[in-house]
């Protein structure tokens, strides 16, 4: 049987052992950092929960990497016995996005599932759930992705109340009374407001 | 008092000052928390701040309310259950917007999923400053719409009647999907 | 479940509440005070108020708009702007007032605003509470921890023991990690570069270096001045004085963050590899420079990267001028210039070495080479200083002790130096005798708050055991049977109030003479030009002021083709001036020959 | 005979749901045979917002996805950021921490008694509890400046400093709060209307609380003893000594009951930091805060607030703003899949009584 003295460097050791490609981190105490291919999260997590005493689904959450074209998959779990976490990570295709529902593992998976397939548009194979869940007659990109706008929604789509538009920019008001002229490259550097 | 150039139509008869003196002192609220502000109705509405001394109290339904609180920021799948719920409402009704996001986003200005500008869709009678109000703030706002009511000016009903369509058009840009029965108060 | 009678009854104990008196807030009736640091509406104090906009910035709901209010103008340390509130936006975090870095902007604790106009919630504070908001102020950023960073990364500099022993540089610059610190202080408003007469792009370069972008803060840095590297070390730094920091904290160090960006750049070719400048093919058009002082080297830098055919005629045998000559090697090491100028000399700057106008070369020859000339002399000629017995042996003036030594030519001044003057270029000269081994004394007429000299250079010689004798009035230079200075005749003053409203003026004090033993006296109380190689006719065509020569805004003089910048074109006689100078008639040359 | 099935959609406007969602039930009569679970009505995409914003401006806005109890909000981000960036927070700044979070948490058991109370008619309760809390709210008004959302905690510790005398004026509410209980007992928990009402129902089966999510003290209402404060201490909460009550039953009544003596718990821990607390900084500066980035890096922390374990997953790319704030209610779990499965069989009047007790709060779901 599995050593059920595990601490953290115990867990990484028996990660290791069972998933050779994972790459296995001890951040600190308590806290194991797992990096798996996509495949091995569903065996990862019946391990861990049921060899690990994993039991408890902390969180999932979902982190899109849009320079790498990468959606990241995070499974959160706590060992309430031997009060260790696990984050476990995954990338997959952000395009077309796709992933095996996990909630035959813990029901409230589903909720999570339901979530990531309506601001990342991932596709959860298993979950019958998925669909309108927060948003109601939503059209177009998923919001959480990167690539969406929300500034730039909200502007289009939601009244401004005028009034606003005597303001001026400090920057821009001194160098017009100095007669300063800012490069272009320079004005990567000079900081801007939320909505500017 | 009397103006000679004051309209027929404006002209508010002894009945309308009396009607008005007794709605102004019987505000039911309906209870429908749509944002956060709804906290401070609490303390409000209990021992600490009493509104009932000002005639307020809750209501479960929309049919027997006066009063439509927008506590705050509308997600725009509220927006629509409140436009029914304001619909459903019986004149005379009115409208109190709390705080920032109801009269120009507040911290949600950027959202994708907030309105911006309440008045848009439904006729605001009062707007109480903060986020979120006080219950001092919030009482004071029941209290100038009683002097609103009292001067006959409390009128939001009205201009959304006479100004539906116009209301509907903004309405709809928000919410595609419109399914939901003609008003007909 | 069994039937609960005492579950029944317990409840009813709920009556015993009412025999309590109510704890209702009976509002409107009675209000409860908020409290002390209850966070309400806006106040501004709209004098405090620099319109710096860090507010805006800061605010995560775009609530803050800067707005003109009638009243206040852009100035230098002002931009003229004052923050509005859109409380259709405000969530009353207070993180505006934080950070605030005048501590103008704070919380009130009025709350209460109820209306029906939705248009009616843009608030400009101090302005639409200008009666009572002062009196009501709440949140305060005076009672927590501010948000920014108040004090500077000191600059590490060689003991003042270790200083006088050498010429070696005083300030040893910071280090990268004290440089990010350092800059990561400043806020960015920009408010700085109206004072700077080039109008660097001060927020932009420090900014840069706060994220570590070194090469690009060099570029931005060079977008105007091509000696950021001599301003880096010596520039009179007018921006620190408006720094919006300054006000309740010490001012970003932006010399010693742009002496640390351009310092770590090795040698002139890293200089062209980072800049990779853009040089114009060449336009045909031919410029003549006379003095490479800085403005020279600025107007011919960015007239050759624009394609002119750029000449500058210098006396000496070096470039650099002032900078050259009249700065200490401790201030300004040689190889530092040496780096600019060849950097110059790479993108196709010419520079012709002990080449005397008028007298190696006349003025007219000049004017026949080249389609417009620019005149960039400074003020070389020392002024008297007007005592009995000034020509005596051991007499000297300070341009050209100072010269003479970064000339490397031995000067003796044996034990004891007195220097004659307040300014910049006294405190030089008192440094450089100290580290000859002299004892040194500086007599100063009026006061030393009163001193036109760099509070942190006459620190420096504090810190170096210079004795500064300030209102002492020199009477008289007396010297031996030889002609050799041995003493200088000083009274004492006091200080006494001008009638017309002026700065206090010094008042000897009848009967307190002295006189100070001495080997070498050096006169240090300003300097003027000298015109002579300009032939007369044009003198004549051209207006000559109180030493000057008299330029329009774009440094023009009255004949079309001739300009004059520097020290002989305005009246602030620091470097940074004469490289706006510089700058300007670029602009000017560039409109004039080729039309634009 | 088999009854027949009727659809019934109780909110989002209706007096008994917490908040603003919906359940959409299947109902046989009276009986529950299936419930969803409908929410987004309050919809904000705090996330999105975040990744708009610097780490400063975050702090202003993560208070308000939880109403009744924003603290843990404040601390999660502040712990979450400390965690990535490796701050070092004062200990004066620690203990202060934990009287914030232990005054929300009564404040907000103050307002979960009028709720549940209030949900069964009972409508004297919240007269009582919320007028008390208000004392609560004097408290935070005068430490933070603010009476329900205090934006006092950030990174790196808390915004201002104890103002002078308020300690003894906490004591002096603690002692009110204090000999309020028997009030509240004789009124509520003794109450036979109650124990009837909550007795055996709203069931979560023991065996599979863990397994399902669920977390506070709907889960030590299963006799489940665990709490993030013991799991896993953060701040100080390993320097005090306090009990984590639990009870058997795994129904309403346990779960309310395990309520109720935490409240004496949390008054405790408040006496006794106010005791320990050490003189000396509250506040570890973070640089300028308009250009302040964070490295690289995750973190996934968790406060235990009143209806459990709350969790924040929080990555920084290396920049000024985050990657992804990522917040984790416990309602997000107990209000969905929970409890669409304890509302099965449930009578249509304790719909609201159940979401009571599972501490339901949508905008923690949605965000």
């Amino acid at each position: 049987m599995l050593d059920k003295d595990c601490n953290e460097n115990k867990c990484a050791e028996q990660i290791k052992k069972t998933f050779q490609t994972a790459e296995v981190e001890v951040k600190r105490e308590k806290r194991v950092t797992v990096q798996l291919r996509s495949d091995l999260i569903p065996p990862f997590l019946s391990f861990a929960k049921e060899f690990m005493e994993f039991k408890h689904l902390s969180h999932m959450s979902c982190v899109d990497w849009v320079e790498d074209n990468e959606l990241e998959l995070v499974f959160i779990l706590w060992n309430y016995e031997q009060q260790v976490q696990i984050i476990a990570k995954t990338r997959i295709e952000r395009v077309n996005a796709q992933f095996v529902s996990v909630k035959k593992f813990w029901n409230q998976a589903e909720t999570y599932e339901r979530e990531f397939h309506e601001m990342y548009g991932v596709n959860f194979v298993g979950n019958d759930r998925l669909g309108e869940f927060i948003l109601e007659d939503w059209e177009g990109v998923p919001p959480m992705l990167r690539d969406f706008d929300s500034i730039k929604y909200s502007k289009e789509t939601f009244y401004q109340r005028p009034g606003r538009e005597d303001a001026q920019n400090v920057r821009a008001t001194i160098a017009k009374h100095s007669g300063e002229e800012v490069p272009g490259f320079a004005k990567d550097y000079t900081i801007r407001n939320i909505e500017d | 008092m009397m103006n000679p150039n004051i309209n027929e139509k404006d002209k508010r008869r002894i009945r309308d000052i009396v009607q008005d003196f007794a709605r102004k002192h019987s505000l039911w609220v309906l209870a429908y928390g749509t944002g956060c502000g709804a906290i401070e109705i609490p303390p409000t509405m209990t021992s600490r701040y009493d509104a009932e001394r000002f005639g307020i109290r809750g209501s479960a339904t929309p049919r027997q309310a006066d009063v439509l609180l927008i506590t705050g920021y509308l997600a725009t799948k509220t927006l629509k259950r409140v436009i029914r719920t304001y619909e459903q409402m019986q004149a005379p009704k009115y409208v109190i917007g709390f705080g920032s996001c109801t009269i120009n986003g507040g911290m949600y200005w950027d959202s994708y999923n907030t309105i911006n500008a309440l008045d848009r869709y439904l006729p605001v009678d009062v707007y109480i400053n903060g986020c979120m109000p006080r219950p001092e703030s919030v009482i004071q706002g029941f209290i100038k719409l009683q002097s609103l009511i009292a001067e006959g000016k409390a009128d939001g009903a009205d201009k959304y009647q006479e100004n539906l369509e116009w209301y509907r058009e903004n309405q709809k840009k928000i919410i595609h999907n419109w399914k939901m029965p003609d008003y007909n108060w | 479940m069994a039937f609960d009678l005492k579950g029944i009854l317990t409840p009813f104990a709920a009556l015993s509440q009412g025999t309590k008196p109510p704890h209702t807030v009976k509002y409107p009736a009675e209000q409860k005070e908020t409290a002390h640091r209850y966070r309400g509406m806006h106040h501004n104090d709209l004098e405090e108020c620099i319109g710096c906009g860090t507010c805006s910035t800061i605010c995560q709901n775009g609530a803050i708009d800067m707005i003109h209010i009638d009243g206040y103008e852009t100035n230098n340390g002002d931009s003229g702007l004052r923050p509005r509130v859109d409380n259709g936006r405000c969530c009353w975090c207070a993180l505006c007032v934080d950070v605030c870095p005048t501590g103008s902007l704070n919380l009130t604790s009025d709350y209460i605003y109820v209306t029906e106009d939705p248009d009616s919630f843009l608030w400009t504070p101090g302005v639409d509470n200008a009666k009572d908001g002062k009196e009501k102020l709440s949140w305060q950023s005076s009672e927590g921890k501010r948000l920014l960073d108040y004090e500077r990364v000191p600059m590490k500099e060689l003991e003042g023991t270790e200083r006088v022993k050498s010429f070696a540089e005083v300030v040893l610059g910071y280090t990268e990690d004290e440089a990010r610190k350092e800059a990561d202080r400043c806020i960015a408003c920009g408010i700085c570069t109206d004072i700077c007469p080039v109008h660097m792009h001060i927020p932009e370069y420090i900014n840069a270096i706060a994220r570590g972008e070194d090469d690009d803060a060099v570029r931005i840095i060079y977008d105007n001045n091509p000696l950021g590297e001599m301003c880096g070390k010596v520039c009179t730094r007018r921006c620190e004085t408006t720094c919006a920091i300054n006000h309740k904290g010490d001012p970003v160090a932006i010399r010693w963050l742009k002496e640390y960006v351009t310092a770590r750049v090795k040698n002139a070719d890293v200089i062209k590899e980072i800049l990779n400048p853009d040089i114009a093919e060449p336009n045909g058009h031919s410029v003549g420079i006379i003095g490479a002082g800085p403005s020279g080297l600025t107007a011919a830098y960015y007239l050759a990267l624009k394609g002119f055919d750029v000449t500058i005629y210098e006396s000496k045998a070096h470039a650099g001028g002032m900078i050259m000559y009249g700065i200490p090697k401790y201030r300004l090491p040689l190889d530092s210039i040496d780096k600019q100028v060849d950097y110059m000399l790479s993108i196709g700057v010419k520079i012709k070495y002990n080449t005397k106008v008028g007298t190696d070369i006349t003025f007219n020859e000049l004017k026949e080479k080249h389609e417009a000339i620019m005149i960039g002399i400074g003020f070389e000629v020392p002024y008297p200083i007007g005592l009995t017995g000034e020509d005596a042996k051991g007499s000297i003036q300070a341009v050209n002790f100072l010269y003479n030594i970064n000339s490397g030519i031995n000067v003796d001044i044996g034990d004891k130096v007195a220097v004659i003057g307040g300014g910049n270029v006294a405190i030089d000269a008192a440094r450089v005798s100290k580290r000859m081994g002299a004892e040194v004394t500086i007599l100063y007429r009026r006061r030393v708050e009163d001193m036109p000299a760099d509070w942190e250079e006459i620190e420096g010689a504090e810190h170096e055991n210079v004795i500064i004798h300030p209102q002492a009035i020199p009477l008289e230079v007396i010297s031996d049977e030889n002609g050799k200075v041995t003493g200088v005749k000083y009274a004492n003053a006091e200080m006494i109030a001008d009638d017309k409203g002026g700065r206090p003026r010094p008042k000897i004090i009848e009967g307190d003479e002295h006189i100070l033993p001495l080997t070498t006296l050096i006169g240090a109380i300003g300097q003027e030009a000298d015109y002579s190689f300009i032939p007369d006719d044009i003198k004549e065509q051209i207006e000559i002021s109180r030493g000057r020569i008299v330029v329009d805004e774009n440094q023009a003089t009255a004949l079309p083709w001739l300009f004059a910048t520097g020290d002989i074109a305005n009246r602030q006689a620091d470097a940074i001036s004469a490289i706006a100078d510089g700058y300007r008639a670029v602009k000017s040359i560039e409109k004039l020959l080729l039309k634009k | 005979m088999r009854e027949k099935e009727t659809t019934l959609y109780l909110g989002p406007q209706h007096p008994g749901i917490t908040g603003n969602m919906m359940v959409k039930l299947k109902v046989a009569g009276d009986t529950i045979v299936k419930a969803e679970t409908h929410v987004g009505y309050l919809h904000r995409a705090f996330e999105k917002l975040m990744e708009n914003r610097t780490w400063t401006q975050c702090f202003p806005i993560v208070c308000r996805i939880c109403v009744p109890e924003p603290d843990p909000n404040e601390e999660n981000l502040a712990r979450a950021i400390e965690e990535i960036e490796g701050r070092e927070v004062p200990e004066r700044a620690k203990y202060i921490r934990v009287m914030v979070l232990e005054l929300a948490r009564l404040a907000s058991y103050q307002l979960w008694m009028g709720g549940q109370s209030g949900s069964m008619g009972l409508y004297t309760m919240p007269q009582w509890t919320v007028g008390d809390r208000d004392y609560i709210l004097d408290l935070f008004e005068e430490l933070t400046g603010g009476r329900i959302y205090h934006m006092y905690i950030w990174a790196g510790g808390v915004r201002r400093d104890l103002p002078d005398g308020l300690k003894g004026r906490v004591l002096n509410v603690l002692k009110y709060l204090e000999n309020r209980l028997p009030d509240y007992d004789k009124l509520m928990f003794q109450n036979a209307m109650f124990r009837k009402r909550a007795e055996g129902v709203g069931i979560i089966p023991k065996e599979k609380a863990i397994e399902w999510g669920v977390v506070g003290s709907p889960l030590r209402g299963c006799g489940i003893k665990h709490d993030v404060r013991i799991d896993e201490p953060y701040e100080v909460y390993d320097k005090l000594e306090f009990e984590v009550p639990t009870h058997e039953g795994n129904d309403i009544w346990s779960r309310a009951m395990v309520r109720r003596q935490e409240i004496e718990q949390s008054i405790s821990i408040i006496r006794q930091v106010l005791d320990k607390m050490p003189e000396g900084e509250y506040y570890n500066k973070i640089p300028n805060p308009l250009n302040w980035t964070i490295p690289a890096g995750d973190a996934f922390v968790k406060t235990e607030s009143v209806r459990g374990e709350f969790g924040y997953y929080v990555v920084s790319d290396g920049s000024d703003k985050p990657r992804r704030v990522h917040v984790r209610g416990p309602a997000y779990v107990h209000g969905v899949t929970v409890l669409e499965e304890i509302l099965k069989g449930a009578n249509i009047s304790d719909v609201s009584f159940i979401m009571n007790s599972l501490g339901t709060c949508p905008p923690e779901i949605e965000r």
